[in-house]
């Protein structure tokens, strides 16, 4: 498969070099674009965004590599980021972590990212989320979910299935040219 | 009857308060602003006259407003030392890489309140002669982000930003940088480095102070979130008004985020230095007291890098009398009142303004543990001391927590810690992931020594094991 | 220190005591135990802590321990030993242990049983054996080489296994934080 | 007494010095000292430390690359002289500085000295900020010294030694990378080695202008590598291995091929281009290991080019000349050969007779060479060879001596102009005789049809080649390793180099028999030895003119020329 960059991220990159005086510091925020498009960082985007802004791979695989949020590998449709530090393991953020693990027949000893089998899910404790006083926190894709309990973790879990379920039917409509 | 004094949570607090900038004008936004760019050059006696940036900058002085993002350095201090004789453009920053564990102060102004951040950052950029400035957001705020993008076009669109901002041919423009989830992005030259598009490494200082040789090597002033938005208070009330509130050393209102075993965490907006740990963790206004039937056990005062309170430790603190002369007085830490300079005078620092409360029920060991593990997670792995010694130390309390202590591991584990602090590395990260382990040590030693003599009895020799 | 040359009476000089003397000492020999040894047939029973010749060992896994870091060949004074290290080449069977020598050369002749190579050695891979009778029909047949030293040497019994134990730890590698069981 | 009070006084030092003390030793020391780029930057603690003779232990600072300051190896202890309310230095009653002791201390590479500081090396506090700096790089760092081909040259080594606490304090696993990553043709990494001083990424980004190192991952499982994909191929690779302060990087040349101690290091030059870098020659019993740079700043710093140092493998070849030969002699004998020579040498006319010599050769074989040519009024030239420059050391001129040659009067100019003369002219029958030193005619225009048409030909080479095969007489000579002289850089600059190995068979240092040669023709009698026969050319060549052979020293000194 090659590798090709759609108009409007292209458009949207050289918008984001244009706000820096040096095109260099548009790195991180270009691999932002990238990884939102396409799911990760494959080498190809390292190797783009490196010729883009005048720089050598390596550079680019320094800041892939140091940052957490960059993934080199795509994630399930739902990222799950479970807030491990004080305050939130305070209030059992780890006890959801391992319900979590669990139900999606994960391995809640493991470190780092883990998919679930069904590639929906991926789970993954990260560091403080700076939600401390809404702990434990969750996000979940981009949208945070605060003051977490078991109950709502499993009501969380089966709203994602859900949603999922509907965006298969409604590409299945759109397919066969049915309003969904 | 301690209470909140509302400035800059003033209108988030208000039924109905959106981040529109209708919304925000309607509450008198931007007025601070029009006010700073209307100020007129002031004639002194010596027929020389002072710039209407210089009279703001004075101001900010004047109020003593102090640093909110954990060092608590003077604000105007800071303003000054820049090189403003190089020629060369000065760049101004906003750090809401908010990521010590235990705040989410920034979170509310960027969330619930963007153009109070964005006004006072135009403010201070027009101080300071600013054309191009960046909010570093951490990554992890995504939608806090999206929130700050779309404010800053409302402000270019209404004038706010842009070239010949309202109509005074001063030209600014800020844009959002987002971070991908480092701590030591925090540090302003880490910062300043990841904003260039390298791995954020702190710098070595000399030579590379910001203020000289910040951003491409250029003037730069990193400043808070909650930092700049006093600014625009201070320019709004006038810095000696600003001044009044709070304590002499300590002025104004600060955020302080009270997270952990409280009935009522979060962020509460006090004046600096009338409010006690006693008011903020029990009284119905702040923290609502702790759960049912628990007693306190520790305070961790500035965010998990503050050295820890115990809970009925009597701390020595230095204080001024009514007569101006100093005296040296014992109290306990839940009288101490919540301010830079009593928190770090009784021994610990109350940093980013964040109280992590933990009653009995929280296990002293897996609590280092996880603020180890925190800090060999983030340790950028620059230096030595701090890459080799954060993760040994999270190592060996992972293996305390786990059951696999001896005695010995414990003053291990002190020494490490000694071993990494005092200047030996090139950031402040070295202070901040021994000053929990050498604290909570010494303050929970009794906890530590029962929990290894529990394991180490039932355990053979660990390197007799190996051997086998 | 000059010694003064004894004065010899008349007695003395006709060595006739002398004489006598020694005949006791052969008598006593003649009449007591027996001490010698009938070699080759009968042999000497070598007390632990010998040092007889110098061999290399493998351990249990067949390894050789040697990784040709040449310290005996510097450490020893009759220079006896002549290691040949084993290039550039990366060989992949020898895993994280990643040098082994090409040649190892002890000329027998040479060495003078000191045992400095086995003090030296920091991988516990030469030993003095033994050995005491080194025979050979030429110089060239007593330089032993590396073939020759490994099925005298045999194998070595050790309970450290350091390489054993990075190989084992690198797989078993963990990456941060560990997880928690809370 | 004022005067004397100043004379001591730390704050009055002469303009342009500045007054410190080191470990109780006062010190001048210049204001500003150059950078790595040579640039006047203020003085560093570093560096008045090294000029007051105290060595502080450094992985990161090199003084040929930028500060980075992250391996806080070389942390100090510091005092200034305390400031009174009126800003000015307090004074002891005796007029002595009152010295405020810093409470943090400084790395002593990045922080710049100041009038009257004093700096503390020795302290218990440093001392203990050394031991554990070294603890924390040894946690993670494998104990395979026994593998390790840095073992012997090793800073963690040499410092553990020194500074180190005797035995461990880690319990826990260790963090394991991976090891043997080819990052490319000559360089081989081991990221568990490596305590990221980041020297490797500087170098080659800083200096080299190949920005293809970089530091992947974080924290403690930071591990120093190339893009995936990408090798580590630029001119100047294997220097990163020599500023490796552990074993991380190492060259695939001498990849476990010895032990650095038993290598006898010589002082030579490099023969592979006009540049002329001063290098260490690593050899044991007769045969060559490596080559390695030797700092000298006014010709190659501290670095070489990969070209240059891997440019000897040509000296053990099996083609070499072992031993005296030709059609013409009988035995392999050095008399004769020497007499055979001479003897037609002394039958020629002059007018008839051309010499080749090549700019291979020292100052001092190119001298007797001249004296040889003006003896036999025989024009001469050398033969030029060139290749792609680049912009930090290789020099397009790959003779390591045409500047020496042109200066000798050798060498035509351009080089190599006469080549085709004398060839048209041996064709023509105008030249009868030919002598060649060090070169193969046959590849530089001159046909070995040219060569039969000749009365007498006699060559000398180090290995066989063209012209030895068809010459009367040739003569085994030295690879510039073998024997000791000099060279002339591109920039006019003379070294010396000294004998690191012996030549093989018969073969014998070009000095010897040129000075013979030239003996039994001219019947003129000279010394045996470089140093003599470089007398002899400086009294007679005005660019060499009072330049002693002593004065050459280790860095060499510029020629008049």
């Amino acid at each position: 498969m090659s590798w090709a960059l759609p108009k409007e991220v292209e458009e949207k990159v050289d918008s984001l070099v244009g706000r820096y005086p040096q095109p260099r510091s548009a790195v991180v925020m270009v691999l932002h674009a990238l990884q939102e498009h396409f799911g990760c960082i494959s080498p190809e985007a390292i190797e783009w965004t490196a010729r883009k802004l005048g720089l050598r791979p390596i550079n680019v695989l320094e800041l892939v590599t140091f940052y957490p949020m960059f993934r080199r590998e795509p994630f399930g449709r739902f990222h799950l980021r479970i807030c491990r530090t004080l305050s939130c393991a305070l209030a059992g953020s780890h006890q959801l972590h391992r319900h979590i693990c669990e139900r999606l027949g994960l391995n809640p000893e493991k470190p780092g990212p883990q998919t679930s089998a069904d590639g929906l899910f991926t789970v993954e404790f990260v560091e403080c989320l700076a939600s401390c006083g809404t702990a434990p926190v969750i996000m979940c894709n981009e949208t945070q979910h605060e003051q977490m309990t078991i109950e709502q973790v499993d009501k969380l879990l089966d709203e994602c299935r859900c949603k999922c379920r509907t965006e298969r039917q409604g590409g299945l409509a759109a397919e066969h040219g049915f309003e969904p | 009857m301690p209470s909140e004094r509302h400035l800059i949570l003033k209108n988030i607090r208000k039924p109905g308060y959106s981040t529109d900038i209708e919304c925000y004008l309607r509450h008198g936004g931007y007025q601070a602003l029009r006010k700073a760019l209307a100020l007129q050059p002031v004639a002194q006696p010596d027929g020389t006259a002072i710039g209407p940036k210089e009279q703001i900058r004075r101001e900010v002085e004047i109020s003593g407003l102090r640093g909110r993002g954990g060092a608590g350095f003077s604000c105007g201090m800071k303003w000054s030392l820049v090189d403003r004789k190089s020629g060369k453009p000065i760049y101004l920053v906003c750090n809401a890489d908010e990521s010590e564990p235990g705040t989410f102060k920034d979170r509310q102004i960027i969330h619930r309140d963007p153009h109070q951040l964005i006004e006072g950052m135009i403010i201070a950029c027009y101080a300071n002669d600013v054309h191009l400035a960046f909010i570093y957001i951490r990554g992890e705020f995504i939608e806090g982000a999206r929130i700050l993008e779309r404010a800053l076009e409302e402000a270019r669109a209404a004038g706010f930003l842009g070239r010949n901002i309202l109509g005074t041919g001063y030209d600014l423009d800020i844009y959002i940088h987002r971070g991908a989830g480092a701590y030591i992005c925090g540090e302003e030259t880490g910062l300043i480095e990841s904003l260039e598009g390298k791995r954020p490494y702190p710098r070595i200082k000399p030579p590379y102070f910001p203020a000289v040789l910040g951003l491409y090597q250029c003037p730069t002033i990193v400043n808070n979130v909650e930092t700049l938005c006093a600014v625009k208070h201070i320019v709004d009330m006038g810095g000696a008004e600003y001044a009044r509130l709070g304590t002499p050393d300590n002025t104004g209102t600060r955020l302080v985020c009270i997270s952990g075993h409280v009935k009522r965490p979060g962020c509460y907006e006090i004046e600096v230095g009338k409010v006690t740990f006693r008011d903020l963790i029990f009284d119905e206004a702040f923290g609502g007291g702790l759960h049912d039937a628990r007693q306190l056990k520790a305070i961790i005062p500035g965010g998990v890098s503050a050295k820890v309170f115990r809970a009925g430790e009597k701390v020595r603190v230095t204080k001024r009398a009514a007569d101006g002369k100093m005296f040296e007085t014992e109290m306990d830490v839940l009288d101490l009142p919540y301010d830079f300079t009593s928190v770090s005078a009784a021994g610990s620092m109350s940093g980013s303004g964040a109280i992590i409360v933990l009653d009995d029920s929280a296990d002293m060991v897996e609590v280092l543990a996880n603020i180890s593990e925190f800090f060999a997670h983030e340790s950028c792995g620059q230096c030595t001391p701090c890459r080799e010694g954060s993760l040994w130390m999270a190592k060996i309390l992972r293996r305390l927590a786990k059951g696999n202590g001896q005695p010995a591991d414990l003053a291990l584990l002190l020494s490490v810690a000694d071993q990494i602090p005092g200047g030996r590395t090139i950031c402040a990260f070295g202070e901040a992931c021994s000053w929990p382990v050498q604290s909570l040590l010494v303050k929970f030693g009794d906890e530590f020594r029962a929990k290894v003599q529990a394991t180490a009895d039932k355990r053979p020799d660990r390197a007799f094991a190996e051997v086998q | 220190m000059i010694a003064e040359r004894p004065t010899l009476k008349l007695v003395d000089r006709l060595y006739l005591t002398a004489a006598w003397n020694g005949f006791k000492v052969t008598l006593r020999h003649f009449l007591g135990r027996k001490v010698t040894m009938q070699y080759p047939e009968e042999r000497w029973a070598v007390p632990p802590g010998y040092r007889g010749a110098p061999y290399l060992v493998r351990d249990q896994t067949g390894r050789t321990k040697c990784v040709a870091c040449q310290l005996c060949e510097f450490i020893c004074p009759p220079r006896a030993i002549r290691v040949t290290p084993p290039g550039p080449a990366v060989d992949p069977s020898t895993g994280n242990v990643e040098k082994r020598p090409r040649q190892f050369e002890i000329n027998m002749l040479r060495c003078i049983y000191c045992g400095l190579c086995q003090e030296v050695c920091p991988e516990e891979a030469i030993f003095l054996m033994q050995d005491y009778s080194l025979t050979g029909c030429s110089r060239e047949e007593m330089v032993y080489d590396i073939e020759k030293l490994l099925a005298l040497g045999g194998v070595h019994h050790d309970h450290v296994r350091k390489w054993d134990r990075v190989r084992r730890e690198a797989a078993a590698q963990e990456t941060f934080p560990p997880q928690t069981a809370s | 007494m004022k005067q004397s009070q100043q004379s001591n006084d730390p704050l009055a030092s002469p303009p342009g010095m500045i007054s410190v003390t080191v470990d109780g030793r006062t010190v001048l020391v210049p204001r500003t000292m150059p950078d790595w780029q040579g640039r006047q930057v203020p003085t560093t603690m570093l560096q008045a430390c090294e000029l007051a003779g105290v060595t502080v232990p450094h992985y990161c600072y090199h003084p040929k690359l930028p500060v980075a300051g992250n391996c806080r190896m070389c942390l100090v202890e510091y005092g200034v002289p305390a400031l009174g309310p009126d800003r000015k230095p307090v004074r002891q009653p005796d007029g002595s500085l009152v010295i405020k002791k810093s409470p943090r201390p400084a790395i002593a590479c990045a922080t710049p000295v100041s009038p009257g500081m004093e700096i503390y090396t020795s302290t218990p506090t440093v001392k203990l900020m050394r031991q554990s700096v070294l603890e924390f790089l040894l946690i993670n760092h494998p104990l395979d010294c026994p593998i390790c081909d840095q073992a012997g040259e090793c800073k963690l080594q040499e410092y553990s030694v020194e500074y180190g606490r005797a035995s461990s304090r880690f319990a826990e696993t260790k963090v394991h990378k991976n090891k043997q990553i080819d990052l490319g043709p000559r360089i081989m990494l081991d990221q568990e080695r490596c305590i990221l001083c980041s020297r490797c990424i500087r170098f080659t980004r800083d200096v080299v202008g190949d920005d293809a190192l970089g530091i992947i991952n974080r924290g403690s499982y930071s591990a120093i590598a190339a893009y995936p994909g990408t090798t580590f191929d630029n001119n100047y690779t294997l220097n990163t291995a020599d500023i490796c302060p552990v074993g991380a990087l190492t060259s695939k040349d001498f990849r476990f091929q010895m032990r650095v101690w038993f290598l006898k290091e010589t002082m030579s030059l490099c023969a592979s281009c006009g540049t002329g870098c001063n290098i260490v020659i690593g050899s044991r019993e007769n045969c060559i290991y490596r080559f390695t740079p030797r700092q000298n700043d006014a010709v190659n710093s501290c670095w070489m080019c990969d070209y240059g140092r891997l440019n000897y493998r040509w000296i053990e070849r099996t083609d070499r000349l072992t031993r005296p030969g030709g059609s013409k002699l009988t035995s392999p004998d050095w008399e004769d050969a020497i007499n055979g020579i001479a003897a037609a040498l002394k039958k020629a006319v002059p007018g008839h007779i051309a010499i080749v010599a090549s700019a291979r050769l020292t100052n001092e074989e190119l001298y007797l060479v001249r004296r040889l040519a003006q003896f036999l009024g025989a024009p001469t030239d050398c033969v030029p060879r060139s290749g792609p420059a680049d912009n930090l050391l290789l020099c397009a001129d790959r003779n390591p001596n045409t500047k020496g040659a042109q200066l000798l009067g050798i060498a035509a100019s351009p080089p190599g102009v006469n080549l085709p003369v004398f060839a048209r002219l041996i064709r023509n029958g105008t030249i009868r005789s030919l002598l060649v030193f060090g070169e193969d005619v046959t590849r530089h225009g001159i046909t070995a049809d040219d060569l039969a048409r000749l009365d007498f030909l006699a060559a000398s080479d180090i290995h066989t080649n063209g012209t030895t095969a068809v010459s009367h007489y040739f003569l085994p000579g030295c690879a510039h390793v073998e024997k000791r002289g000099s060279f002339t850089n591109v920039h006019g600059r003379i070294q010396r180099f000294e004998k690191a190995v012996d030549p093989p068979g018969l073969a014998r240092p070009e000095l010897h028999w040129l000075r013979e040669l030239v003996c039994r023709v001219t019947g003129q009698s000279m010394g045996g030895t470089v140093e003599s026969v470089f007398e002899a050319m400086r009294a007679e060549v005005p660019a060499f003119r009072n330049i002693a052979w002593a004065d050459l020293g280790d860095h060499g000194v510029a020629t008049h020329g």
